[in-house]
């Protein structure tokens, strides 16, 4: 089984032009969203934590576009932009970082740590890593005794590959050839450390010999790129091929989180990386110029993104918080709280 | 205590098939158990196990011994030695509407599949709404003279977490009941099985299909007056057994089994205390923080008016299990120690 | 509870630089715990340190900021993200006569490497006699608006497990003194850093290096003769500030701070009971086998004669922390909540 | 770096005929007690459980005999073959199988679950695998630091491969470069399930190819073949080389345990590798072919181990049991319990 790491060739297959003006929208979301939230963080104006998955966005985005409506998605806390790509409703998702009611998960977690099962079908973020990877088994392993056509797609960065569940689960998937894709965002940090910390191996991709799977590496700058080897990946998955490793390559442009200035992450590195590897700037001028956008659409995509965003910040700040009453709620199936509205008496301040 | 022939049988599970039923319909624990996964296996193809050794082999303790033939390798599946992964895989597989059990060889193997558990499986019906129906079974508990990585009582380490329901049967009949009533339950379980008790006690059992017992729920099994010995798994066996010759003396003594150890049935456990004034909590897991030390603060708190005497304890240190049979006689509670607690709460 | 600037920061911890005592010689806890660290490895070439990000970055909340510079990156070791791992190795190079000192980057991560904690290094002195001189030390706690994968109180799994001393201080002084008693102690030990604690206390702190506060003894922080709470942690805090506003009312309260939660220091809280006649356990952990069950537990069996009302408890819920501030604040014991139980117990 | 699986020459660097016959006694010694061992238990006279490692000594006794006294050894209950080859004492073994006082762990753990760290530096058995791995980097790397050359050798079984902590602690020691040698005894089954359920690579020495070191596979019916492999893994470890994955095939010939008939391994797979994969038969085969040993010498080896079988077996039924007052001593370091001798009082008779 073909395991060396491939280039693959984007242009093989193209998209219509509306999946690409599509994605240029999601790309750009993606970017303005994390954008607009780290400035609010650093006003002092959003609670907990976020992030940044800014210069990733070709990963998220890419993988993220390979799946259908009912396959499911096991993203970690970097991968909000996939999340929003399976189609995640900003408002809702703006709410959950204000802690209000009509956030997704009702106010009970916060930022990043969000899922939309019932609906886009992702899974609630947990921290601890990459601990969604075993359950993305299950799920395929569901798969695959309905035998239906789903698929599972789960995500992990460079640092979680080197923790015990990551090569269990991948192990376990390929014993039984499981309907699933392996995905990592390898964007060359885990908090302040660098890849030689956590692997010894050239590339990650590689490390899928030790399983008997494809490996794929793909460049994260490359929004194509990295779709062209997902839709592979899944397509394999879907016909009964078993699971398939894909890396893809980035960098992380922030630090780990809001309060993380990464001075470790060397300036040139990130020089280059912002110049040479923005996964929307590059998509951006590469429709241009194959004429699939104007300057006016892209235009208009942007003013749409930006309304999005207000919309959602407004939205959010209307939601109540939830009701303190409620706090026990919710423990056990039986007591109700989930299938019945949340109460809405919380109000909008903060205590 | 156990006999020098079990010892020579302590992980000598797994020779002997699993039994039959004796004619007089008594099934044994272990039978009981089997009965219950059939019944539910048999009942809804949604229901399915997966665990190490379960399928060819029937199991470290032949529980599932012949479901791979009636049910097929799909729906009986033999793991790797991943217990992170099979607890995931469960989770992963209830959210898309199965209702795995899983099956850990040892509850001492819990703990190589802890992050999961408590992580994934007890907190994401609050976190989300999303249901879970997963059952993870475990032979648990000592006396058999395994040793401390065979032997352990892990219900504290969960019941501490929240979010899954517990249950700690003693008899054939509970242990039926409440495993069916576990896999019906949208809720995950945890399903403690004492290995000292599959194959010594038997009882008749009921063959209704949808026999259930109540999570939750505890049962006075046998009446008295003087003192309440509030207990669970293998050690009511040593309660009732300590209760017979404390009856000889004159001491009437009435043992409350709490079944299902989280959440536990508080008004059961009340309701014999206001009529005993005396509670001796018995226990095989842990002294400090194991589940008895809830119960007794339970009864601090909410019987305090109703007390002759303080709240006695009785159960192991916080130490491994120790394998020397002189050291595990002395490390567990023996029918001895109890009726000298009891002796000493009715000196009050 | 905490503010909004806090909730901007609740994992805004590694921003700002771990900051240096007040020229009075106050010390933040922050500082305590990076003192006794430093002091240590200065003091022994045997103590050394691993865990993630705490060698160039300084550690997630900043503790082992400037010590690779100092200490080089052999004796300051980033691992990768593999908790079983990290504390496997902590007890391998105990077991070669090192004295490792493993950081998670918090406490709620211990459960990613629980079967190495609670199989290996909890249990292997009592089977073997080896000596495994191993601290893990980690940021507990909510009150930070971190949610619940940032604010787990784990110290019930480990307390049950035994085997292992866990110290939970409150103070700077405490935090110092018993830090370095447990990296010179030859047992293992888990030292928990409350985060909400790190920066918002401080205290004239000894700069004596031989500084230290014994492990296993409570501490009265507050003399009071109507009613005692006995806590730790964060708690403490809440209880003194409830125990200025009760002493306006004429309740006069005394305040235990248990410092070590296992073993616990049972004489101290004994002491204070005969003395009050009324106790209210007061914790973050999960009321269900949360600490104080064991300390209530204790009370009850131990301090019967000297009760005057029945042993109290308050405690959160056992739920996932959640992250909403509404939630956060009804989920976790309030300062109001300390006064009317309180004012309960002082009316029995 | 050489990756690939090798053939190792065993002639090329032979032993002296000391060594050599020194070697074939810890052969015959081994697979005697596990013979002698087995009948004790089916007649009901060996309390607890005991895991036959029968037809895997060429493993156990290869691997062990390349360390040095100081090196350490981290094995699973499978291995006690090889911690009697590290120098564990018969007698104090006997005695830790009946629970006795004067068993390495005074009868505080029972069968293979033994070890003797402050003498022949063996790590004490633990159940849960494989969890001796991270410990066995924790030692690495305190050798490491200390800049002293000893080594430290784990050993767990094919289906310990597939648990997370396998992949974590291999690829920690690799990226630190720490003097161990990781041995995966092949059997080829973990209890009843096959290789086929654990992973899916034709071998496991392959999957080192995923670490960036070398992996070796070896034939565990030639004790040579495996010693010198293990002789060069352990060298390379002692020169800064790094770790190294060893894995040795054999077979399981007993059940799982004592209680296991293993009726689901293959009868004719099991015929196959007594009559030509014996370890103990085909190095005395050898030695007797190459002059090293004659008919005389194998047969004082044989008395000498059946001597000293009968010798352990009385010392553990004469020694006593522990004392019941002793049970929650040695939970601290500072109630002195280990520093003393312990009390001797417990008797000889089974409670
Ligand atoms: C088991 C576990 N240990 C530690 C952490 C703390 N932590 C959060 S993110 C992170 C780094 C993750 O790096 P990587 O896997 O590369 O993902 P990235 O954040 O770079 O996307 C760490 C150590 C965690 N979440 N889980
Ligand atoms: C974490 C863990 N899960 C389950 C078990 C129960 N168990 C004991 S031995 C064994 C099979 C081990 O197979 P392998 O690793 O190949 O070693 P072998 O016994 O064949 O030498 C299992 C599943 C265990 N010891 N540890
Ligand atoms: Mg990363
Ligand atoms: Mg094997």
């Amino acid at each position: 089984m073909a395991t060396k790491t491939q280039k693959v060739d984007a242009r093989k297959r193209p998209l219509t032009d509306d999946r690409l003006r599509e994605m240029l929208h999601t790309l750009k979301l993606c970017r303005y969203f994390d954008e607009r939230m780290e400035a609010l963080y650093r006003q002092g104006r959003l609670p907990g934590a976020i992030y940044s998955g800014r210069g990733q966005e070709g990963t998220h985005v890419g993988v993220a576009s390979a799946l259908r409506a009912d396959d499911s998605l096991f993203p970690t806390h970097r991968d909000l932009s996939a999340q929003l790509t399976k189609g995640l409703d900003l408002p809702r998702v703006m709410a959950q970082f204000w802690g209000r009611i009509d956030g997704y998960l009702r106010g009970r977690d916060g930022n990043s740590h969000i899922g939309d099962w019932q609906g886009n079908r992702t899974f609630a973020v947990i921290s601890h890593l990459p601990i969604a990877y075993p359950v993305a088994v299950g799920a395929a392993l569901a798969y695959k005794l309905a035998g239906d056509s789903r698929v599972a797609m789960a995500i992990c960065g460079d640092g979680s590959t080197s923790n015990g569940r990551w090569h269990e689960a991948i192990n376990t998937s390929a014993i039984h050839r499981l309907p699933v894709v392996w995905v990592v965002n390898n964007n060359q940090f885990a908090y302040s450390t660098p890849n030689t910390l956590e692997f010894t191996t050239p590339t990650i991709a590689e490390r899928a010999v030790a399983y008997g799977i494809p490996g794929v590496r793909v460049d994260g700058g490359e929004v194509l790129e990295v779709y062209e080897a997902a839709r592979e990946a899944v397509e394999r998955a879907r016909s009964g091929g078993g699971p398939t490793l894909i890396e893809s390559v980035s960098l992380r442009w922030r630090g780990h989180a809001g309060h993380d200035p990464a001075t470790y992450v060397p300036a040139e590195m990130l020089e280059d990386y912002m110049a040479n590897h923005d996964p929307v700037k590059n998509f951006e001028e590469y429709l241009l110029a194959e004429g699939a956008v104007n300057k006016e659409d892209v235009e208009a995509i942007q003013q749409r993104v930006e309304a999005a965003f207000d919309e959602g910040y407004e939205y959010a700040q209307a939601s109540p918080f939830p009701e303190t009453g409620d706090v026990t709620k919710g423990q056990w199936v039986e007591d109700g709280y989930w299938e019945a509205d949340p109460g809405r008496g919380g109000g909008t301040e903060a205590p | 205590m156990a006999t020098a022939k079990v010892e020579a049988g302590a992980a000598g599970h797994g020779a002997e098939p699993r039994g039959k039923r004796t004619d007089a319909g008594e099934a044994t624990y272990l039978i009981a158990v089997a009965e219950a996964l059939w019944e539910e296996m048999e009942r809804d193809e949604k229901v399915f196990m997966l665990g190490e050794d379960i399928g060819v082999y029937g199991g470290a303790f032949k529980v599932t011994e012949g479901f791979i033939e009636r049910f097929g390798a799909t729906r009986v599946m033999d793991t790797p030695i991943a217990e992170e992964t099979i607890v995931g895989m469960a989770v992963g597989a209830a959210m898309e509407g199965l209702r795995p059990v899983a099956e850990f060889q040892y509850s001492d193997f819990m703990s190589s599949g802890f992050d999961e558990i408590t992580t994934v499986l007890a907190r994401y019906h609050y976190r989300t709404g999303v249901r879970l129906p997963v059952v993870l079974r475990a032979p648990s508990g000592g006396m058999v003279r395994a040793s401390n990585f065979h032997s352990i009582n892990p219900e504290p380490w969960f019941a501490y977490t929240g979010g899954i329901k517990i249950m700690c049967p003693a008899f054939p009949s509970d242990a039926k009941g409440l495993l069916k009533s576990a896999i019906r339950d949208d809720n995950p379980s945890i399903f403690l099985e004492h290995k000292w008790i599959y194959r010594r006690i038997k009882e008749v059992v009921s063959e209704d299909p949808d026999f259930l017992v109540p999570i939750g729920k505890a049962e006075v099994k046998r009446a008295g007056d003087d003192a309440t010995i509030v207990t669970y798994g293998a050690m009511v066996h040593k309660a009732l057994e300590a209760a017979d010759t404390l009856a000889a003396k004159g001491i009437s003594v009435e043992v409350v089994d709490l079944r299902t150890v989280y959440p536990i049935d508080e008004e059961t456990v009340l309701r014999s205390i206001e009529k005993t004034s005396r509670a001796l909590v018995l226990y095989e897991s842990y002294r400090f923080l194991g589940i008895g030390a809830e119960v007794a603060a339970v009864i601090a708190e909410r019987a305090f008016q109703h007390l002759d005497a303080p709240v006695m304890r009785l159960a192991p240190p916080n130490i491994p299990v120790p394998f020397s049979p002189t050291l595990e006689d002395a490390f567990l509670p023996g029918v001895a120690d109890i009726e000298r607690a009891v002796d000493e709460l009715s000196a009050w």
